[in-house]
């Protein structure tokens, strides 16, 4: 049975960090359309603080360096997604204390904390055009594979790719959540930044948590 | 881009130390976490105020921080709310022994970085109330969405709620209070041209010459409704139209009418509005009692303005009377 | 052309009435001719003093009427001088029969037309004295010329000899102190943008995403220099340099420093000019010991900003402190 | 010898009303480019007021209803211009009360009086860049063919010559007096907006003082 250890999370922190970097126009272009044209600063910020930390991860076990990046998100991004993907994080964390590598049913148990946690926080059901539309299917996607013993990279590339179709569900939604909620009928017809940025962290997870580095 | 900036990154530090050294008998700013606290903070046995969100809404909060109004600001990065960390510390330093009340608007990412630091407030012991701002009658509210945003009663509520902080009352009195202001103040505002983020470069969205957005919040984003231009009366009307029937307001009310500039829109405009608003109001037997006219809740250098009005009691009017010494609202004093 | 107006030629009538309607207990407006008293005009044994200007400066001059600063203010048609029978319409109004002091800012237009009142005041037996505000560093003073333009040390002369004149001076002191404040006050301006002359409908000149004007006067007239658009830093660092070497400011000297929006540039904007500022002056040993940012004098919805330096001595600093109270400035009261 | 009765005055001044009317946005542009942008809508403002009074002029001596121009201007038109025209026609008026008619000697005396009047309350030169630079030898071309008992129209003819070279002599100067001397050397270029407004006023002269209304 594959394993995640912990160098892999660092390796997926750090590709997403740089997925952000390069992807920061356009988070912030589809904020521009339905929010106030943040959410692309406002994950570069939080991941290129976590970046500068990369040598006080490594070394960690998997709970506490996912501590680190909770903490750093949650004191630099601000905004809806710094509480929301700090929450997702700091509950990843609790049930990761102390491991140093991952089973696919403990990294499946990661993703069901962090999700429940940033519903808890957020209070958004599917439909609500927010990054709960991507990250709960990807969650279940992952849920069903890993439940039948499927290997990782499938289980993740179910993920990637029901993230995918949540990300472009929220496309002809209207807001019920967060700031686009402000804008009514005109919130349709637009792609949601957070389900977006959901999307490319389970994209960064395909390409990092399956292979040895 | 046009602005009076260095660098994007720099905007909020800049204009928070700029703050600080124009007024350093009134506020002392801390960084890092960046928090503006009053010079004399932590004022024993008062209540501490705390207030904060994203900056670009200058002069709120920081200007607000003095005698009479807020023990703190919070400023988080351009229309982003502030995190945490920057709320704990400023809540640890603002406590005189009697308790913390956030002033929190309501947006999703204020209302859960501001609840995120309560609960590390209280986790070590300080007791802490918060009170949501959602006095923008733009959006409809209801239960299954982030309701009505916060805006122009925040002013408002900062100003009287601190005036009554500062005559002694408990935490839970001021909780109470702050309800009540925000429960009696509706506010409604439209832009003519949108702001530059600063980090983004160019306008948040584009609005043709003979365009204006109605029901727009304060961060930039569009309105409710996008429409021809109209004339400063014909404005007036459709933003205080659904103020005045939200809550209602009635015939023989005595009111606060605030009349706020989004940042790009001058004095001589301002008053023009304002005209039109009182006018509206005497012809419906509503008193005004007590005026605010000026930028005082903006969006960067977005044009525009909006109409916050207050049902004003003995008690809410005694308040707003009281002495305040803030960068940017003094008066008794 | 986007404003909140209901017609260009209504924009002033419309404006000086909203502002009589917020604020009836301090002001009163008159119209045909048009200017705006204290509500208690004129107030006896009491010299008083009357400025006027241009509209589309606001809050300068009628947001300044009040207690402690102006007893009147004459609006012109938007960037143009007021004519002299409304000059001599408020002169009247104000003398308590001590005289009346005219501050004039050094126009053309604005000085004879100031002349043209004192000489109807004078004929009729009143005592006037005006003097001339002329502290723009932009402008090369010279016999042959218009000589230097009048800008934000007005304000500052406006709120140190109304306080002078609150407290009984006569009204030749008034103008010694009024010629003091304007020997040691000097100022430079810049612009962002243009602004956009109401009967006109589009902006005076045209100005590049990359370019901004410098030497910039109140009445949306081109600078004395284009050039690229600089930091704030940098372009904090070209107005405060001909200021401090035109008085010149000195090692030791204690001064009020005066960071004003052109209209259009917003609060967050300003603090970080100030920030600048302050360190430059920090640097020379130059003590800033009263400070004042936000827009008093501007130029509509001009984007852009001025910097005054005051140099204060005892006198100056205890009449700055003085109460006043006015429509858009307000403290000790 | 032809003389230029009362209503011939009134002709003059409602011609130029209208003339002010015509010319109002390109005086605006002019001082767009040196000054405030004001020029045409001050000069139209202050004579659409005097058109208002028509009634009142009419049956009037000349020194009479140039005072009533004279006052109008000055309380409708501020700034430099309203100042100005308004010490212009005051001074006009001064010496011809009581007169229904002027010989061109008596015409002459009142253009002299308003230069005499425009210079001491605005203290230019010739050469400032200012409506005197129009004025001036308009004032002069009268004073030689009025001198010379040329005819009237002759006379007018030569003085709007003469204006007119003298607006285009403003054309490369550098303006000393009025707010275009705040622009220094960038004023150079630029024809000056009230030397066109004085222009326009001997045009109008010569249009209306020279033939029987
Ligand atoms: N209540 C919520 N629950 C889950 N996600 C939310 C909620 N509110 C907002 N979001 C997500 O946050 C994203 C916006 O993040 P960001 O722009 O960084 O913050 P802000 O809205 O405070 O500016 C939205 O696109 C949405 O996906
Ligand atoms: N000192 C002066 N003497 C004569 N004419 C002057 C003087 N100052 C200005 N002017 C004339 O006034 C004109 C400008 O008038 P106007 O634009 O109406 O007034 P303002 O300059 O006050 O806006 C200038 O073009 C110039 O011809
Ligand atoms: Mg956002
Ligand atoms: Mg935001
Ligand atoms: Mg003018
Ligand atoms: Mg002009």
């Amino acid at each position: 049975m594959t394993t995640i250890t912990a160098d892999q999370i660092i390796a997926w922190i750090e590709r997403y960090s740089i997925r952000i970097a390069e992807q920061k126009e356009f988070l912030t272009k589809l904020d521009s359309d339905i929010g106030d044209a943040d959410h692309g600063a406002n994950m570069h910020r939080g991941f290129q603080a976590v970046l500068v930390k990369k040598a006080e991860l490594q070394g960690k076990d998997i709970g506490a360096l996912l501590k680190i990046v909770a903490m750093t998100l949650i004191s630099t991004v601000g905004g809806a997604a710094g509480a929301l993907y700090g929450t997702f994080f700091l509950q990843a964390s609790s049930v990761t204390t102390g491991k140093t590598e991952l089973t696919p049913g403990e990294f499946l148990l990661l993703l069901e904390k962090g999700l429940a946690g940033i519903v808890l926080r957020g209070k958004a059901a599917i439909g609500d055009k927010t990054m709960v539309d991507a990250l709960h299917p990807a969650v279940k996607a992952c849920r069903r594979a890993i439940g039948a013993n499927e290997p990782l990279d499938q289980a993740l590339a179910q993920a990637v790719a029901a993230a995918e179709a949540g990300l472009q569900s929220t496309i002809p939604l209207m807001a019920r959540r967060g700031r686009a909620s402000y804008l009514g009928e005109r919130s349709a017809n637009h792609q949601d930044p957070g389900a977006t940025s959901t999307f490319l962290l389970f994209q960064c997870a395909a390409e990092t948590l399956t292979t040895n580095h | 881009m046009k602005k009076l900036i260095n660098s994007p990154e720099n905007v909020v530090l800049e204009s928070i130390s700029g703050l600080g050294a124009a007024f350093p008998d009134l506020v002392k700013v801390h960084f890092n976490p960046n928090y503006i606290v009053r010079a004399d903070a932590p004022v024993q046995g008062k209540v501490g105020i705390v207030s904060g969100g994203g900056s670009g809404h200058e002069p709120m909060h920081g200007g607000f921080v003095g005698k009479g109004m807020l023990d703190a600001a919070c400023p988080g990065a351009v229309f982003t709310s502030p995190t945490p960390d920057q709320m704990h510390e400023a809540t640890k330093a603002v406590n005189g022994g009697k308790g913390v009340l956030h002033i929190v608007k309501n947006y999703t990412g204020d209302v859960m970085n501001f609840e995120m630091a309560a609960d590390l407030a209280r986790a070590e012991g300080a007791e802490v109330e918060a009170v949501v701002i959602d006095d923008d009658v733009a959006v409809k509210d209801s239960l299954y969405t982030a309701g009505r945003r916060g805006v122009g009663t925040t002013v408002l509520a900062e100003k009287i709620v601190g005036a009554a902080a500062e005559q002694g009352c408990t935490l839970k009195e001021a909780a109470a209070l702050c309800h009540k202001v925000n429960a009696q103040g509706r506010s409604m505002g439209m832009a003519l041209t949108s702001c530059v983020v600063p980090h983004v470069g160019k306008p948040t969205f584009d609005l043709p010459e003979d365009e204006m957005e109605i029901g727009i919040g304060i961060h930039g984003e569009p309105g409710r409704q996008r429409m021809k231009l109209k004339s400063a009366d014909e404005i007036t009307e459709m933003l205080l139209t659904p103020i005045l029937e939200d809550l209602p307001f009635q015939n023989g009310d005595n009111v606060l009418l605030f009349v706020n500039s989004m940042g790009g829109t001058p004095g001589v405009e301002l008053f023009i509005v304002y005209r039109k608003a009182h006018e509206i109001l005497t012809n419906r037997g509503i008193k005004v009692s007590r005026s605010f006219v000026g930028p005082y809740i903006t969006s960067l250098e977005m044009a525009g303005a909006s109409i916050t009005l207050l049902k004003l009691d003995d008690q809410l009017t005694k308040l707003w009377d009281e002495p305040v010494h803030t960068p940017a609202l003094r008066w008794g004093v």
